[in-house]
Parts: C-alpha cells; structure tokens; sequence
C-alpha cells in the first residue's frame, strides 16, 4: 500500500483548495447564507467545477480528472475547515462513485454533467431517525414497465436542491436503486428541514409515484450492492471533512489558549489547559491516520476497504465532537455566542456525525468484522 | 389554606392534604400542563405580558399566599415554609403538572442576599415586589476581559458624597433588556488590592445612562446581553453591605449560584427523562455504545441528585455547603451536558433541525459550565479550598 | 426517609471501628497475611465479634445489637478503608438479613452463634465468570426426603474457611437455596483460588452430593426470593466497603501530591494534577451520596431497595476503579511497586468489582427500573 | 539464503520467497509455537540459561545471517535489510508462529544510540556482541526523587583524568540483575546548568563497587532493579558522543524509547485481541457497558495501528518522528491500559487469580504510562514543543 504520508501531489492540492476557499468561502460566506436563507450557493460550485472538482472521481473519458479517493479527501478535509456548503459530497463523491460503475451512454453523459457543473445529485437513504440502508421500508411495486413508490425518506441531505435524486427502496426482487429528476412529480411531497447547521436537507414523501423502468439504475435486487462503494466513498469523504473540521476548531481554540488572558497570564499556560489540548490533538492525529489509510485503501483494494471506512467514520464523528466541545468550553463565554465561530463547527459536527451512519453504527461495524 | 397558616407547625401529612386542596382550588387547569420549557414560564417585572390570563391568576393567587417564594418570611411576602413544608409543596405542585408560578433573579439570587446582607430597610423595599412579580432583577457580574476572573471588575463607581457615578460595562447580564432593575459588582476603590474595594450595588435600568444590547448564544436564544453604564448616578444607600466589602456578598452569592445551576440540571436541558427518550428511539436501544452511555448517564444522575439531597440536607443541619458548591456546580453541568449528547444521539437525524427538538436545549447547556464559574474554576476552587493542594 | 448526613451515633461508631482497625487490622496487616500465606485471621474476627461486629443486623432477641444497614455500612467502609480481611460481608450481611427472614429454633440459634462468633458463612452463587443468581444451572434432584446436587460454583467468597455454605440450586421446583456445613462431603470437590487480593475464595464442584431435606433453607422454588435482601444488603455493604477503599486511596494520592517534589516543587502544584484529583473527588462525593441513600433505603423500605442498591454498587465499583489508577499513575514509579500500598487497593478493588454484580449488571438493573 | 544477499534489491516477491525458504529450513519446530510471553523470550547475556536447544539453535541461526538485528548494517552483525524487507520478514515470521529469536535492551535502545552516536571503535566493540546475544544490557536513566525529572541526573562521576570515579544510584533500572553492562547517565560536571553536564556512560556491571536489588511491583514481576555504584572506576572512552552532552543521546533514546514502548502497546499486554476475548467471555456479549466499551477500544486500537504506520512511514520519508513520539508514548500506554481493563472485565472473575490469566499483564500496563516518561510529562511535551503553549 502506499505510504501513509500525503504525497507531493496531495499536498499541492491541498494547497490549491485552500487558496480557493479562503477566497470564496470561507466561514464567514456559510454564515452569510444563513443569515440571507440561502441553503446552496450554485456560484461557489461552479468555481469548483472550475477547479475540476466535481470530477475528481470522474474517469477522463467521461471529462473527469480521476484523481481518486484520497484526493477527494484532501478536498473534503478543506472543506471542511471552512465548513463549505456544496454538492460535492452527494454528488462529486457518492454519485460519481456509482455511476461509473456503469459504462452505458446515459450514464457517461451523466457522469460528464456531473464532471461539468450541469448536475447534482442526492441520495434518499434513512427512513428512521438512524441510517440503516439494510432494512428498508419504501416499496418499489412493479407496475407494466416500471415501479410505483410508496413509503418516506427523512434527512435526505441535498435532497432541495439537487437536480436528481437516488433513492433506495424494496421490491419483490429485493432493494432497487432509482435514478430520479428531483422536480414537481405527482405524488411526491418535498419537506425542507430548517437544519441547525443551515444546509439543504429534506424529508421526502411518495405517495404512489410512479417512475419508468429505465429510472432503474442496475439490475433490480442489486440496490444495496451498486450502492455499497458509493456509501464506502461518501462515508469516508465525510471523515475526512470532518477531520479538517476538529483540526479548524482546533487551531482556533489553541490560537485562543496563546492570546487570551485571565487571572494575570494567559490561559495556555495553565497545565490543566495544557494537558487537555495535547490530549486532543493526539486524538486528532489517530483520526488523520484512520483517514489517511482509508483513502489509501479505497484507491488500492477498494473491495476491502470495509473496515478501513467504518474505522475513518467512528473516529472522526468521535473526535469532531470532542474537537468542539472542548472548543467552546475553553473559549468561555465568547464561544457560545453566535458571533463567534465556533458554534458553526459544533453544529456541523453534530450533523455529520448522523450523516451515513452514527458512531455506533460504524464501531458496530468493525466490532462484527473483527470478529465480535 | 387558613388552616395551614394557623396551626405551627401541622403535622405533615395534614399541610399535604391542604396544600392539595388549595392548588386543587386555585391552580387554573391551564397552569396543569407541565409545561417547564423556555416559553411557559413567568419571570414577571414591569414589562410582563402574561401569555394568557391563567398566567396572571396563578401568578397573582401564589403571591398572595406567599408562594412564589414559599421559604421567605411571611413580612417579606413569603410564606415562611419549612424546608420539609417547601418539599410537599412541590411534590404536590407537581403532582398534577402545576407551572411554577413565578421565577427571577429576584427569587434565586437578590433575595437570598438582601435577607442575609441587607439593612431592614432595604429588605421591606427589594423583597416583596420580588415576591410578587413586579421587578425583575438581572445580575451585573462580568465583565469583558474578565470572564472567570470575577475579582478583576473594573467597572468604575465614582464617590461624589451621596452617590456613586457609574462607568463601565458588564456582560453575560441575563436578560438585562427586560430587567427593570440590576444588582452588580463595581469598583468602588481602584488603590485597594483585587479582592477588597468592590460593592455590590443595586441599580435602576431606568436611570439615565443605562443601555443594553443582547448577546445572540449558538443555540438560536438570548439570555444575556452586555450592558453599559455611561455616567450614571446611583443613590449611595443602594449598596447592600458594607462598601468595599462587596466580594463577600459576591462570593455568598456565586456559592448560592452553583447550588441553583447544578440542581437546575435537569431542568434546564429537555425536560424528558433520558431512560424515556432512549425506550422511544428508533435504533437507540439496539446500539451497546449508546446504550452503554445512556446507562452510564443515569447512574451518574441518580447519585448526582441523591448528592444534591445530601448536601441539601447538610445546609439543614447547620453544616453548610460552602465550598462544596462548586463540586455541585461542576458535576451538575457536565452531567447535564453528557446526558444532552446522548439525547441527540438518540434521537438522531429528528434532532438535527431547529423547533420541536432538543437542539437547542443541548447548545444551551454548553453554557452551563460557563456561566456562574468554568467548570476550570470550580475545579481550581476545590482543588485549593477543599483539598489543600498548594497554588 | 432520615437524612442523608451520617448521624451522631453513625460518627461514633465509625470512630470507633476506625480505632480497632488501625490497632488490629491496618493495611499492613494484610501485607503481612499475604507474606505469610494466610486467607483469614480468626483471631482478628473475634476481636470483631467483641465489639458487637458480628450481630450488626441481628435482632437483639437472637444475641445482636441490630444496628441497621447504614450502621454494617459504616463498618463496612472503615475496612475497605484498611483492606480488612473478615467474614463480616458474608456472615454478618449478607448471612444474617437471610438468616433473619426465619424465626425457628434453628435458625435463631445460627444467628445466635453468628452473633457470638461460632459460625461464618459463604455464598455459593456464581457458576459462570460473571454474577448471574437468576440461571443457574446447578440441579438439586429430589431423592427421598432429601437432594443430591451436580454441578459447579465458581468464585465462592471464603469459600474454604466459612463453616457453612448457602447454595443456590436449580430444581424442579424452581430455584433452591441450601445451608450446608463447609467439611469435607462426599462428592464435593473445594478447589482454593489464589486471589489477587489475597483473600479467601474456591471453586466448588458437585458431583452427587447429598443433602438432607432440613438442608432446604424456606420454601422449594422460594430460594431466589429468600436469597435477593441478603444480595442486596451485600451488594450495599460492598459498596459500603469500596467507597472506603476508593477514599484512602485518594488519601494516599493527596498526600503524596502534597509531599512529592518534581521539578523544583511539589507535584500537587501542577493544575493537571489538582483538576484531575479534584475530579475524582467530585466522583467520590456523588459516590458517597449513593452509599448513604442505599443504607437509609434498606433501613426504612428494605422492599423498595434494588434501585438505591444497583447505584450505589455501579458507583462505587466505577469509582474504585478510577481511584486506585489515579492512585497508581500520580504515584508514578513507587505506585507500581509492591512495597507501596497502592497496589493492594487495585488489587482488591477489581475483586470487588466482580463480586455480586459487576457496573454492567448494576447500571443494567437501573436502567431497567427507569423503563429503558 | 544466499540470492537474498547476492540480488540487491530483489523484488519484494523473490525476497518473500527466500525468506520463507530459509525460516522453513531453520526454524526448530518448538520456536514456531507462537508464543510471546514473558516465558518464551530470549534476553541473551552471558548469564543466559536457554530454556531448550532450540532456542539455542533458533538465535545461532538467526545470528550468523544478521536476522536478530535485520537493519543493522552486516558491518555490525546485522543484515542490511530495508524497512520493507524487515517488515517482509516479520509477516512470514508471523505467518509461521516464529518466535523473536532475541530481544534485549541493547537491540531496541544502545545499539540505536551508538548507531547515531557512537565512534567507529565503539561500534565494532559492542554492536556485534548485541547482534549474537553474548552481552546483555540494561538502561540507567531514573534515580530516586527524580522519576519523571531526568535531566535532574545527581549520580556522579568525578574526573580522574583518564578514568570516571561513579557514586551514585539508579532506579527502574530494567532487569539490571541479569545484565552485563549498563548504559548511564552521570553527571559529570556539577557547575553545568541542569540540562548540560550529563554524560552518556558504558559500564561494565562486573566492575567493582557495582550492586544491584530487584523491586517487586504489583503485578508480582520483578523486571526492575535499583543499582547502586559505589566508588566505580569507568575508563574516559567509554561515554558515547561527547562528554557533558550526554543528554543530546538521552533525548534521541527517549524518542526512540517512546516509539519502542507504545508500537509495543498491544503485545505488553496479553497477546489476545479484545474481541477474541470478549466473543470468547461467558456474558460480556450481553453488556452494552462492556461491549460499547470495548468497541470503541477496538476502534482506536486500530486507528493508533495506523498511526504507528503513519509515523513509521514519515520517518523513513526523511520527515522524522521527534517530539510526536510522545504521543505515541502516550496513546500507545493509555490505550492499552484501557483494552486491559476490558479484558479483565470481560474474563469478569476468572480473572481474578494469579497464574494463567490476562491478571499479571494487567497490572504490568499500568507501569507503561509511568517508565520511559510519565504520560503528564509526554503531555507537557507535546503542549509545549508542538502546540507551542506558553511554560
């Protein structure tokens, strides 16, 4: 396996985000969106697209720059920093991921839309409070040529904005993946959630929709396994931005510790502060590590990157968590208050610990594949 | 309820079987509902809208009989209950959901004080619009730059013979724009060392020179804002104590303080138990990480206020809590804090929106260990008061 | 219920207790016992037995000074406080609350001679290597008047030095409880354990061993109910005895942050340290409440106790836990060494983490009586 | 054997292929039993009593190819391999249950130190006595009263012109009864500020005036002594690098120390993985403490595996692991207490007796966040030296 060093390459790239980010959306740009009630910013993506982004999981044949898995992190990790709002996630990462599975024409073009800036996508998964896209509940009912669904989707994460929309359901032939145009159709109701870290989510609700047969995307049964590697990518993306996510709210709190002054002195110098922030970025550097070799694994034996993945997810929702809270706490006062940032990294932590399956669903997961 | 206030004191089960039939009586069913959040409670002052005219009659009816701060002598508008007559109080109270009636700074923090420091005179003024709702206190405390540091106050009364002119600026005040009146630490001798030449002053919102401007916290509410004095002229006799001697009152207080934040713990979280949270939620239960935690929390909230009752009890017996209340104040809220991540991880992506969630419930409490004194604090207070340990 | 403050007799006696113990039984008493391969001091039992010790839960008519619950309570924590190796937990709390449930001859005269030193007991309950009294798999088969008992009990608390055993059997009837004189039975294998905190224990094997009917101790199928006050009240009394043991290890910690010099100063001066140990006496605190709370619930609504129990038991083995490795790690070097006392509290408070129910099966039982 | 050192560099697959081949040819049967403990490892030394002829044959074997010291230059005894090729060896060593055929402090720390530091003479004299296992060596860091604070170093060696005069004592010196030699810090200029004057010393254990006594600690082994030197005479060319700046040696070997201890986490322990252990224990499945407890140790164990890679890697890129070794002093030692912990709650009481139970590895754990460095001073460490806090 390569090593578990950032390469030359990564690091350039990593670079190049970071100068477009602070540039045009660094955190003060989320706090405006909030403050103005826009939930996606379709400008900033194309800057993006621009910057070859949204094909970075595209194959250059259909107008990608290929770049791979731990790519994609470095630029998850960016953006995470800043807590940028994009489709990248669903779309760049997970819907990427899944379609090029799939040489035929209608999904290349897809893909090259993708690659373009011309299409979004999100991904209809949990139908519970929790994510758990092995028991699922919306029926897919053949009907002639194709599918009539009933049943409801919560927390579909883009699920607004995005131009199509995958959605996993259950037929008699077993789970379905469904390739949807997210607009006005009969029998869909679309719920946007006012989310506390103000991006676009919905609830979703179908009601005798009826889809064509070729919405279907594989073959019928097959849902959960043409979506195994999207999950694997999407989850391990959203480690990785949760990582740069602790390491942001880190580096505010220890700027914090440096400048900040109480009782005579400044607060860094008391052990207690001391002790508490090393601890905390040691957990941040086992979590870097988990997702360091998660991308290594998804770009070199992608078949078993199970574990690796799921190690990534639990650590990163685990250390996210930490991350902030300690943040808040020793910032005082100033960190509670909405003026200050570190309330956006503490609500998004929270959110992208949900997202894909929580702490537990992930531990649980390496628990059973390490053999209790 | 004549009869509770005749007979001294009438034995137990008797004053529970009054207090029943009084709130039988006079608790208006839409005062029944239970209802402890944010928005059902009544915290009184010059500018109160009752939410509803039951509000106003549950509120008025308690404070004639002296039960809107049932503890305090019946001349201050109390209802001089024991502390055992208080506990059936509010068992019965609860009993059927009764709203508490009214709450205040007034109530928590001011009155406590006057009762200890204040002149005669002072309590017949301050006490009784308390009791019954009228003037609604908010605390001057902090200060920017001094957030832990209470001692550090810099906010400056000038000696001009009969009054004090005030310049300065205090934060982290709750409330502070719905307050009619506030009691704050300011320097009334900058030559003294840290600790001595600060008073504790009471002032009128209304004076000239007053303004506030509210403090928006993560989770969406404002409870606090930062107020700014600007040559403002406070009568000498509205210092409670002796002059520069106000870090006593100060330090009584902030032990009173803990006492009240940690016993709010769960109060001022969802008011849900975790154990039910946790039976409802989707996959909770089948998550040993979770489960495990929830576990953990709710031993650890169990002893938390069999502590709480403990030390209660030791306040009782003339033992005093002291310096102890910092060990309330910090267990009380970190406890809290962990129970409300475990709530939002129970319920899941349904608390991840604002509105009928624990969202907000669970930013607040990140203030918890905040506000009042760092949990850092409490821990360097029982560290150095109580264990003795050099530094 | 009386309050939760220890009351003015409470404080004599645990004086009392406390000035016996550091004459007859400190801690280097029990290094001593260890050195010199001895598991009980009968000698030490009976200067117990003395002071009224022994009849601490037995009625007065039977020879006792029935002092209650939160009295074996303070007793019980004086000699955690010192390691002190007695039958007191098996025999005078947990025998005698069982004992007490019967007022015929027999009985009575069996709290007589417990009471005046004549008589210690053990309960033989564990048959897997964790607490579990509600299946057991050890059969009692009626045969004539009396039973022949097969199987296995494991970690049987003064196992080989107790005059009587009670055991819990399984028959068709339902659960059994057995009084049987500790000697050497046909068919009864006692297999000493050479415990880590040097005390008395043994696995028992079964192998047809006969008892005769007046062996059967209350009704048949009736044992768990009779068995569950005398769990409880051990199960109490245990915590009783770690809340001491967790105590004097703080002590020892204090002491030693106070007297140690790293550095160029005492180490208590490092705020790492002091919030750490500051911490854990906020645990101990809450720990202590739980232990009060349990006795003054045993005393006065004995029914109602299994809540106040399970917490006071969970707590008390949490924090034990966290009292001896801070114990250990602020000591540093000398923490780990066997000359220093800290290791026997370690020691001795993993053993009581296992005995009667460890936090998991406590925190389980209390998460149970709040519905989740 | 022979293509492996003829073909440089072989491609990894041919360099697997040889390796199997040579392992399958020399390795006795009873060194492929798997076995890790305490009991079955080879600490050579001219003491040194082997517990069968295999053993024997198994470390002459490796010896005379260099495979007890695989990096190590052949020059020195070792055999030259790269990182890849000795983590080559290792996996089929694994794959067959091979023993370590040697391990000792003169491998993992003076044979690193003389590497850096050493003179060419003192290469040749001490490291291939290392490689074959004649001479066994003990570290002489910790004296009394300054556990944690080494540059306090007060063990003294006075100037004799071309000879040390040492008097002094160490502590925590590890298995210093059975060694031959001892690597020491002494202080040999006492006008030096703390942190100068130190040198880095060879001593023969046979000199005269040198004693040794085993401390016993908890966990019932002995593997440390207290040592004293009693008017030691120790010839000038036996300090390592320049004299008076022995502690630039120290603080490369306490790096190198850190790595040591923490990349060894899970095999100081019970060699055992957690969840073998718990799927094995009798209830542990049904607990949500212990098993949430124990995922989420599984979880980091293997998150802190792949930061040990991380780092490994980074060091051989050039990048160095310098001051983060300290964490992984520090992750490495806590975590691993915690997983053992876990196990002995998960093996619930039939861990709780001497003998063959995880009850001895245990409490060993306990000692690693204290030697080689106490957890609070890696913490300092990576406070000061990475964050860059004040102090």
């Amino acid at each position: 396996m390569a090593k578990l060093i950032e390469t030359e390459e990564e690091n350039l790239l990593a670079e190049a985000a970071r100068s477009l980010l602070d540039k045009s959306a660094p955190l003060s740009h989320l706090r405006h969106m909030r403050d103005s009630g826009a939930r996606s910013d379709p400008a900033l993506w194309q800057e993006m697209v621009a910057a070859g982004w949204a094909g970075v999981l595209i194959p250059e044949a259909a107008g990608g720059v290929d770049m791979g898995h731990a790519a994609a992190h470095v630029l998850a990790r960016e953006m995470g920093r800043t807590l940028t709002v994009s489709p990248f996630l669903s779309t760049a990462v997970m819907a990427a991921t899944l379609l090029r599975q799939f040489d035929d024409a209608t999904t290349k073009a897809r893909l090259e839309k993708i690659a373009s800036g011309g299409l979004t996508y999100a991904f209809a998964l949990d139908e519970t409070a929790k994510f758990a896209p092995d028991s699922i509940q919306l029926t897919a009912k053949k009907r002639g040529n194709g599918y009539t669904l009933n049943g409801k989707k919560r927390f579909v994460v883009d699920g607004c904005d995005a131009d199509r929309i995958l959605i996993l359901a259950e037929s008699e032939e077993g789970p379905c993946l469904f390739d949807f145009a997210n607009t006005a159709t009969k029998g869909l109701q679309r719920d946007a959630l006012e989310m506390i870290d103000s991006r676009d989510a919905a609830d979703l609700t179908f009601d005798e929709v009826e889809v064509t047969g070729d919405a279907l995307l594989g073959a019928a049964g097959a849902g959960y396994d043409i979506l195994k590697p999207a999950l694997e990518a999407g989850q391990a993306a959203l480690a990785a931005e949760t990582v740069g996510l602790s390491q942001a709210a880190f580096d505010l709190t220890s700027s914090y510790l440096k400048e900040r002054k109480q009782f005579g002195t400044t607060i860094g110098s008391f052990q207690a502060l001391q002790h508490r922030a090393a601890h905390l970025w040691c957990e941040i550097e086992l979590t870097k590590s988990a997702v360091l070799n998660a991308g290594r694994v998804l770009d070199e034996t992608p078949k078993e990157a199970r574990l690796a993945v799921s190690v990534a997810k639990a650590r990163a929702t685990d250390t996210a968590q930490k991350s902030v809270q300690e943040g808040v706490q020793m910032h005082g006062g100033i960190g509670m208050t909405d003026a200050f940032d570190m309330g956006f990294y503490m609500k998004r932590a929270r959110v992208a610990a949900e997202w894909l399956g929580d702490y537990g669903y992930h531990a649980g997961i390496v628990a059973q594949l390490r053999g209790f | 309820m004549a009869t509770v206030e005749d007979h001294t004191p009438p034995t137990s089960e008797d004053f529970r079987h009054e207090i029943r039939n009084w709130l039988q009586q006079n608790c208006p069913a839409e005062m029944r509902d239970g209802a402890a959040g944010e928005d059902s409670i009544c915290w009184g002052g010059s500018t109160w809208e009752f939410t509803s005219e039951a509000q106003k009659d549950w509120l008025e009816r308690c404070a004639a009989r002296g039960l809107t701060v049932p503890t305090w002598p019946k001349a201050y508008g109390g209802a001089g209950f024991s502390r055992d007559q208080d506990k059936i109080l509010k068992e019965e109270m609860q009993a059927i959901g009764a709203r508490v009636p009214l709450q205040s700074f007034g109530i928590w923090m001011l009155g406590p004080a006057l009762l200890k420091f204040g002149s005669e005179e002072q309590k017949q003024q301050y006490l009784p619009p308390i009791a019954r709702g009228e003037i609604r206190w908010c605390q001057g405390y902090s200060e920017p730059g001094a957030g832990s540091d209470l001692a550090g106050v810099q906010c400056h009364a000038a000696d001009q013979g009969d009054t004090w002119l005030v310049n300065g600026q205090k934060i982290w005040t709750s409330y502070a724009d719905r307050a009619d009146w506030i009691f704050a630490l300011l320097r009334t001798d900058r030559e003294a060392k840290k600790h001595l030449g600060i008073s504790f002053v009471l002032i009128d919102m209304r004076s000239e020179g007053v303004s506030t401007r509210p403090i928006q916290l993560i989770s969406g509410a404002s409870p606090f804002c930062e107020t700014f004095f600007d040559n403002v002229t406070v009568p000498k006799q509205q210092v409670v104590g002796t002059i520069n001697r106000g870090w006593d009152v100060a330090k009584y207080l902030l032990t009173h303080e803990r006492e009240m934040i940690s016993s709010g713990g769960n109060a001022m979280g969802t008011g849900r138990a975790l154990g039910a949270v946790l039976s409802e939620s989707e996959t909770g239960q089948g998550d040993p990480v979770l489960r495990g935690g929830a576990m953990r929390a709710e031993v650890d909230s169990l002893a938390f206020e069999m502590t709480l009752e403990r030390y209660k009890d030791q306040a009782e017996g003339g033992q005093g809590v002291g310096d102890a209340s910092a060990m309330l104040k910090y267990m009380g809220t970190e406890l809290n804090k962990q129970r409300l991540e475990l709530v939002m991880e129970a319920e899941g992506s349904a608390a991840l929106t604002w509105g009928e969630t624990p969202a907000s419930a669970w930013l607040r409490t990140k203030a918890n260990s905040i506000e009042g004194g760092t949990s850092e604090v409490m821990l360097s207070i029982i560290s150095r008061r109580i264990l003795n340990l050099p530094g």
